[in-house]
């Protein structure tokens, strides 16, 4: 026990809520204080958490109440810290601070900053919350307080159309996916009685072959929907209408790898579902390749790095497919590192030049914000799987799981697609930061941002540096040995991988990201490579890239409209004309009646009296038929 | 029919009541129409000390002694409701009294 | 408090309210306002005296008040409270209390009889509450009837005469087929036994045949389907929500739905178990049909106040849904959505209402950026939204989910469809609350830093049936926030709603003996 | 056949006959007077039937008092209102003689074939005389069993009585003006003479439903198409752009 725990999430929603109900009359700019000493406190007891998981090596727990207390269904409110939490823990009190910090800087004079310093703390909370859950409920309750979170804080500037359009978006989509994923829980719970994942890992061996595929497919539903995988990634890139710190804690670093969390954290079901495993590794494979080839054709900063998130999720999945656990989460916390350098270096750049996002209006940035430009280096050589930084080692390790793994395919697609992650990342690098000036000089005048936000930067960017050194030497470092406790046990298999095939692999992913240098290098600065022209050739190809495959097309005309049109026919005709009409029909048909009848009321009173006498005719003659002995 | 039986005035009685009762359906003259019912009380009444008579009870006697009072009052208000309709529609005419109609 | 009859207090507070309110006819409107609100708050707190009087651990009815009263016919003066129904009375308390807050200012015709009427009301709903003989049950049945006939017809907006009359008519049909049923559990029971009587507890011991059971049922069913809505019987719901003054949308909403799902668990289920087992298919296929197709029609409505109703409509749908999967988690899901649902479509209504007054139409697509000059309305509108759309950590999840869960365990398919709602509800509540507090007033043009002022003009707003409602423009950026009274009625609901998604456990304690109760001819699942 | 037979068979022709006459007369007054024999007969043959009380009070209420009443009221009727109301409505006549006669049969038909039942009650003849007659038996019976009866026969008497006031009070005067500017009742000076004495009572406004159409005579109905109309002024929500 460890009476402490519930601190953890408390210090960031006793921020959000004094700052919610208090922000506006009282505290306004002074908002980030308590939001950043919340969630400091929340750090720094994640922090102690994790010395002490990682000191005994045993989980720890609190139980706080028990929710829901209905019949054999009770669901406790209950935290638990294993090492698996404990990483995450530490990776979204660490990176939230640090979005946190920046955020003074970039929503400074905004008018509803003391509202952004609710929401962000709200969701650090929601996130913790999440990531603590030790039973699937709690856990689904999060999941969809995190989607909450997302949806106000996408809809953040909710005077754009666009932006609630966006939050709207992604809060339905993920909907799709918590349909999935309630679905999944409460089959568990009708299966096994209930929704404690010891509880539930233990009776996973119990259940037939068939019900933990479906268990383990409704469950990755949720993780496809809230980790953007195809097919509901839609909604990541539109979800970039938030203010950009939004975009790396949220949609970068922390709630969009809940999914992979939780199916990590499933792992026991997963393993005990082949079929399962590799739907997951066949969608995060697809999610992984087409993420990147629409990221190589975008224009907007932002979404550029929001397919590469998607693409680097689609990493994530497969490496979950593949039964590499540990890379998952591995790849998990660096990519936490680096895609929220990227992001809060997007947004430097973006505050820089005045809320310009478009790359097309950009280049040459370099001499203008120094920091902000070789940070973001740094974090797009750590994505593009660069020796040494983070992205290398976690994404060549899943890549070599997919293939020691009997998934050579897999492999492979994640190879091209790492050609693709690279080119797309200095993309992005050459068209912002390198080249001839292409904006407006008069009006815009770029400048570095301030300190508040440059040393976030500072220590994302050693992060990215660094963080893939616990997990060196590969399958072999601290960082797996960490997480061993958490993926052992029946059914898990180790795959003994050769010092040979890490090295070839190693090889293999860096000779692929330098080309993917080499080749943006060409098209972007050389310039012997002409981006248009190779696009023109491709023709359809490219414009399937850059429509985004024609997902949000297909969404619209096969889902969307025909819904509209079947709603609006549900009403129109159905409850309108038909219920309704019933209705209206049976009370007209009784007054169409009562008309008819009423002209038998003449309001002569001789007539009554003739109705009268006729009536005691009839009485009497019933009288003598029944009453009488007259005829018997 | 030597002797005097109850039939005897079951059938006046019934004599009475649909004399009664062919004024109240064939007449238009209010006055006229609620003479006739107070006639169709009448032979009510003959029945009802009729049967007392042969029966050795004095309940039949008790009703009609009822009826006559009922009847009093009845006429009190007919015969008001009769004043009434006259300085309203100018008439008597059963006929020419159609209000209930609408 | 043993012998202090507390149940009839409550139940004829108001009434003392209302007659005090009618024979002093020269009480201005202020006075009859302070007055009817001073009896609410005395039933409510009678009412919480009750609560914090309730044993939870006890089964069976408490604060039983019982006498003969027309021994002859078998009819008895019974009330009683059971966890089912004590909850349903402090909703009922409280949300009267709330109406009369909200209609302060915003009835300014005919004060002292809309009080009246509103007081009355109250017993009547109280009274269905409370009684446990089925004449008395009957007679509270029909009274509550009127006084929200009369609201809907007199307080009501254009349509209201057909509102009132579709709503009283079809109230009423359905009430009279629950006679017939009445009269003939009645008939069965005393010649089963020789006799005489119309109270629930006992008339639940007697043993009915089978095909009696069936119809019998079903003519109790029709009764409180009519009332819960259910689909097919919910289309009374749209126009009477429509017409009727916010507070009649309160308490029709809040409270009158409720009498529905009561109904089924304190007569149905317990009476008729046999055909209740046999005719749970149907109604759950029905149900399903209801929160499916009330999501959908939802998701199309130009009018805030028809798109409530319509969510109602899916909403209450769980309520029949959990009652018919016979276990624990539908039984307690019902209950929960039923009290959830009262907290939160009722707040949904003030909300409207708190807009109504000031712009003086309902239409989405004359509303827009409200968040901007009415912060604290958009955040309770907000709060609301995400209650009535399920989100976990406020109360519609608990109950919905449970709902849900009950209904999955008993029939997977039902389940299934069932839960699909948690994508349409987020869809149509999300995009209300997109489109009135969000965004931009209409016409107003973007903001000139703004991305979007590149595009061309803002695009044009999809308006469904707005030619029907006469075409005032009104500028919601000259709304005023809430005012402290509207705050003041909105607040408590939000509370509470918080609440009951943090700690439903409180609210699921003073069912459990109850639902047991219920749930014991079914084997007792999930117990 | 006894003479008690016989003196039945008299009184009841008469009666018959009497009664006849009441639908036959033309004239309201000959019918009112045909009554009276009716009902005297009728009053003789319950004392035959040996309830002398009864027959007393018939006379008094009957004849003595309704009847008088019904002249009363023949008078106060402007003859004018009074037309023979002869002719007219064939078909009704018929009806009402085929279902007369159908009833006559049925009611015959019943009586013939009727059996007893039920015992004899206590009064017999020896008993009424024992008790000091019928007067004295039937009170006993009225003050024994049937108390509230009676008291709410008394307060009928007295609803009845303030029902007449009401109704024979005369309306509002605008009313009677339309309605009776020729025909006032008035026992102090001839009918009509109200205008006579040069006085023109001033005409007063036409209201909705106090019309008269010249032709028919008959009043214009004014009937509420809505709630709306019922109410006085704009209700709460309907505020429309002015």
């Amino acid at each position: 026990m460890a009476n402490w725990l519930f601190l953890i999430p408390l210090a960031p929603l006793a921020a959000a809520v004094i700052n919610f109900l208090f922000g506006r009359w009282y505290i306004r700019d002074r908002a980030h204080w308590l939001a950043i000493l919340g969630v400091a406190a929340a750090f720094v007891l994640s922090v102690a958490a994790f010395a002490q998981v990682a000191g005994d090596g045993e989980a720890i727990s609190q139980h706080l109440y028990t929710w829901i207390p209905a019949g054999d269904f009770q669901i406790p409110v209950a935290l638990t810290v294993d090492q698996l939490t404990a990483v995450m823990l530490v990776v979204v009190t660490g990176v939230g601070l640090l979005v946190h910090i920046y955020s003074v800087g970039y929503m400074h004079g905004d008018p509803g900053f003391y509202r952004f310093f609710s929401y962000l703390p709200l969701f650090v909370f929601s996130m913790l919350m999440l990531v603590l859950a030790n039973n699937y409920l709690l856990l689904f309750v999060f999941w969809e307080a995190v989607g909450l979170c997302s949806f106000l804080l996408i809809g953040f500037w909710y005077r754009r159309r666009s932006a609630a359009q966006a939050a709207k978006k992604a809060f339905v989509v993920n909907r799709v996916g918590d349909f999935g994923f309630g679905l999944g829980v409460m089959l568990i719970f009708v299966n096994l009685g209930t929704l404690e994942y010891t509880g539930v890992f233990e009776g996973v061996a119990s259940l037939p072959q068939g019900t933990v595929t479906l268990i383990a497919l409704l469950l990755f539903t949720g993780a496809i929907g809230k980790s953007a995988q195809i097919p509901l990634f839609v909604w990541l890139p539109d979800a970039m209408e938030g203010p950009t710190p939004v975009s790396a804690l949220i949609h970068a670093a922390t709630m969009v790898t809940a999914g992979i969390f939780m199916v990590a954290r499933s792992w026991a079901i997963f393993a005990a579902s082949p079929d399962a495993m590799l739907v997951v590794a066949i969608i995060g494979a697809a999610t992984a390749f087409v993420a990147a080839t629409i990221g190589l054709t975008q224009y907007d900063i932002k979404k550029v790095i929001a397919y590469s998130t998607v693409s680097q999720l689609g990493y994530m999945a497969f490496a979950l497919g593949v039964g590499a656990w540990a890379a998952a989460i591995f790849h998990l916390m660096t990519h936490a590192f680096f895609k929220g350098l990227l992001f809060l270096g997007a947004g430097s750049v973006i505050h820089g030049m005045h809320d310009e996002q478009d790359m097309r209006h950009m280049g040459g940035l370099k001499k203008y914000m120094p920091v902000t430009y070789w940070t973001f280096l740094i974090g797009a050589a750590a994505n593009a799987g660069i020796v040494p930084f983070a992205g290398f080692w976690s994404k060549d390790e899943i890549i070599v799981g997919a293939w020691v793994g009997g998934r050579p395919i897999i492999a492979i697609v994640g190879l091209i697609a790492a050609l693709f992650t690279s080119l797309y990342m200095f993309r992005v690098v050459f068209l912002t930061f390198h080249g001839e000036e292409r904006f407006d000089r008069h009006h815009v005048k770029p400048h570095e941002s301030p300190a508040v936000m440059t040393i976030p930067l500072l220590i994302l960017s050693a992060g990215a540096v660094l963080a893939g050194f616990v997990g060196f030497p590969p399958e072999n470092g601290a960082f797996h040995h960490f997480l061993e406790p958490v993926f052992s046990g029946h059914g898990a298999e180790a795959h003994h991988v050769s010092t040979a095939t890490t090295l070839t692999f190693g090889a293999i992913s860096t000779v692929i990201a330098l080309a993917g240098l080499g080749l943006a290098y060409a098209a972007y600065i050389r310039g012997s490579l002409n981006p248009a022209t190779i696009a023109a050739r491709l023709g359809p190809l490219y414009q399937l890239a850059y429509r985004r495959w024609y997902f949000d097309e297909i969404y619209e005309t096969v889902i969307v409209h025909p819904l509209y049109r079947l709603s609006v026919w549900l009403w129109r005709v159905v409850d309108v004309q038909i219920i309704d009409g019933t209705v209206n029909g049976v009370a007209a048909l009784v007054s169409f009646t009562a008309q008819r009848w009423r002209r038998v009321q003449t309001g002569l009173v001789a007539n009554y009296a003739l109705a009268i006498a006729l009536g005691t005719v009839i009485i009497v003659g019933v009288y003598l038929i029944v009453g009488s002995n007259l005829f018997q | 029919m030597s002797e005097l039986t109850a039939n005897h005035f079951l059938v006046l009685s019934a004599a009475l009541f649909i004399i009664g009762m062919m004024g109240v359906l064939t007449r238009r003259n209010v006055l006229v129409i609620f003479m006739c019912v107070e006639l169709m009380f009448n032979a009510v009444n003959v029945s009802f000390i009729g049967f007392a008579w042969e029966q050795n009870s004095l309940v039949g006697q008790t009703f009609a002694l009822f009826i006559i009072a009922v009847a009093a009052a009845e006429a009190v208000v007919g015969l008001g409701i009769i004043m009434a309709l006259s300085r309203r529609l100018d008439t008597v005419d059963i006929d020419k009294v159609r209000e209930l109609r609408e | 408090m043993d012998g202090f009859p507390i149940l009839s207090a409550l139940t004829y507070v108001p009434l003392v309210g209302a007659a005090i309110i009618f024979f002093w006819p020269k009480a201005s409107p202020q006075a009859a306002r302070w007055v009817a609100l001073g009896a609410s708050l005395v039933s409510l707190v009678l009412s919480l005296v009750m609560l914090a009087g309730f044993d939870t651990s006890a089964s069976g009815m408490q604060f039983v008040e019982r006498f003969e009263w027309l021994p002859a016919l078998g009819v008895s003066y019974h009330f009683g409270v059971d966890g089912i129904s004590v909850l349903l009375i402090v909703l009922s308390t409280l949300l009267t209390t709330i109406a009369i807050v909200a209609s302060w200012s915003s009835i300014q015709h005919r004060v002292r009889e809309y009080m009246i009427t509103m007081l009355l009301l109250e017993t009547g709903m109280l009274g269905v509450f409370v009684s446990l003989d089925l004449f008395l049950f009957y007679i509270f049945w029909e009274v509550m009837l009127i006084p929200m006939a009369l609201l809907i017809g007199v307080w009501g907006s254009a349509n209201r005469i057909y509102a009132a009359v579709k709503f009283f008519l079809y109230t009423l049909a359905g009430s009279l087929l629950m006679l017939v049923g009445i009269i003939a559990l009645y008939q069965s029971y005393f010649e089963q036994t020789g006799i005489r009587t119309l109270d629930v507890l006992q008339l639940q011991q007697g043993n009915y045949g089978y095909t009696f059971q069936m119809w019998v049922f079903a003519a109790f069913f029709i009764a409180f389907a009519i009332k819960v809505p259910m689909w097919p019987f919910h289309t009374w719901l749209p126009d009477a929500h429509v017409e009727a003054p916010t507070a009649g949308s309160v308490l029709l909403a809040g409270v009158l739905l409720k009498m529905g799902g009561y109904g089924l668990l304190r007569f149905n289920l317990p009476l008729f178990p046999d055909a209740a087992r046999d005719w749970a298919p149907v109604i759950m296929v029905l149900s399903v049909i209801g929160i499916i197709y009330g999501a959908l029609v939802a998701l199309v409505q130009p009018d805030l106040k028809k798109l409530v109703a319509y969510s109602s409509v899916s909403h209450m749908g769980f309520v029949t849904l959990g009652i018919f999967a016979f276990n624990a988690q539908g039984l307690y899901g019902a209950m929960i959505v039923m009290l959830s649902h009262g907290l939160v479509t009722s707040a949904l209504f003030l909300c409207v209402g708190v807009i109504y007054d000031r712009g003086h139409t309902r239409l989405i697509s004359r509303f827009g950026g409200l968040a901007t000059n009415m912060p604290v309305y958009a955040s309770f509108l907000g709060l609301f939204t995400f209650a009535s759309l399920g989100l976990p950590g406020l109360s519609g999840f608990v109950g919905e989910f449970l709902s849900i869960l009950g209904a999955f365990r008993a029939e997977r398919a039902a389940g299934v469809i069932a839960f699909l709602v948690v994508i349409f509800s987020a869809w149509y509540m999300l995009w209300m609350f997109q489109r009135v507090a969000w965004q931009r007033a209409p016409g107003e043009p973007p903001d000139a830093n703004d991305p979007e002022a590149k595009l061309a003009a803002d695009e044009p707003r999809p308006v469904m049936g707005g030619a029907e409602h006469g075409d005032d423009v009104i500028d919601p950026r000259t709304f005023r926030d809430v005012t402290w009274r509207e705050a003041m009625t909105l607040a408590p609901l939000a509370v509470l709603s918080i609440w009951m998604g943090v700690y439903p456990q409180w609210f699921m304690n003073f069912l459990r003996t109850a639902l047991e109760l219920v749930a014991k001819p079914f084997g007792g699942i999930g117990f | 056949m006894s003479a008690e037979v016989l003196v039945f068979d008299i009184l009841g022709a008469v009666a018959v006959l009497a009664a006849a006459g009441v639908v036959l007369a033309r004239k309201p007054v000959h019918s009112a007077l045909s009554l009276v024999v009716s009902f005297v007969n009728v009053a003789a043959i319950y004392v035959i039937l040996r309830a002398e009380f009864l027959a007393a009070a018939q006379i008094i209420v009957y004849t003595g008092a309704i009847l008088v009443l019904v002249l009363f009221v023949i008078m106060l009727v402007h003859p004018e209102d009074l037309p023979e109301f002869h002719g007219g409505r064939p078909i009704q006549r018929v009806l009402a003689l085929i279902l007369g006669l159908v009833l006559l049969g049925e009611v015959l038909a019943a009586i013939l074939t009727r059996t007893v039942v039920g015992q004899p009650g206590p009064w017999s003849e020896q008993a009424v005389q024992a008790v000091g007659g019928n007067v004295q038996a039937l009170g006993q019976v009225l003050y024994s069993g049937y108390v509230l009866p009676i008291q709410a026969t008394a307060l009928l008497l007295l609803v009845a009585t303030i029902g007449a006031l009401v109704l024979a009070r005369p309306d509002s005067p605008r009313v009677r003006r339309v309605a009776r500017d020729t025909a006032t009742i008035s026992l102090g000076h001839p009918r009509g003479a109200d205008g006579a004495n040069g006085v023109e009572l001033p005409a007063l406004p036409p209201v909705a439903g106090d019309r008269i159409k010249p032709e028919t005579g008959e009043r214009e109905l004014v009937m509420a198409k809505s709630g709306d109309d019922f109410l006085d002024q704009p209700v709460w929500g309907e505020r429309r752009r002015s």
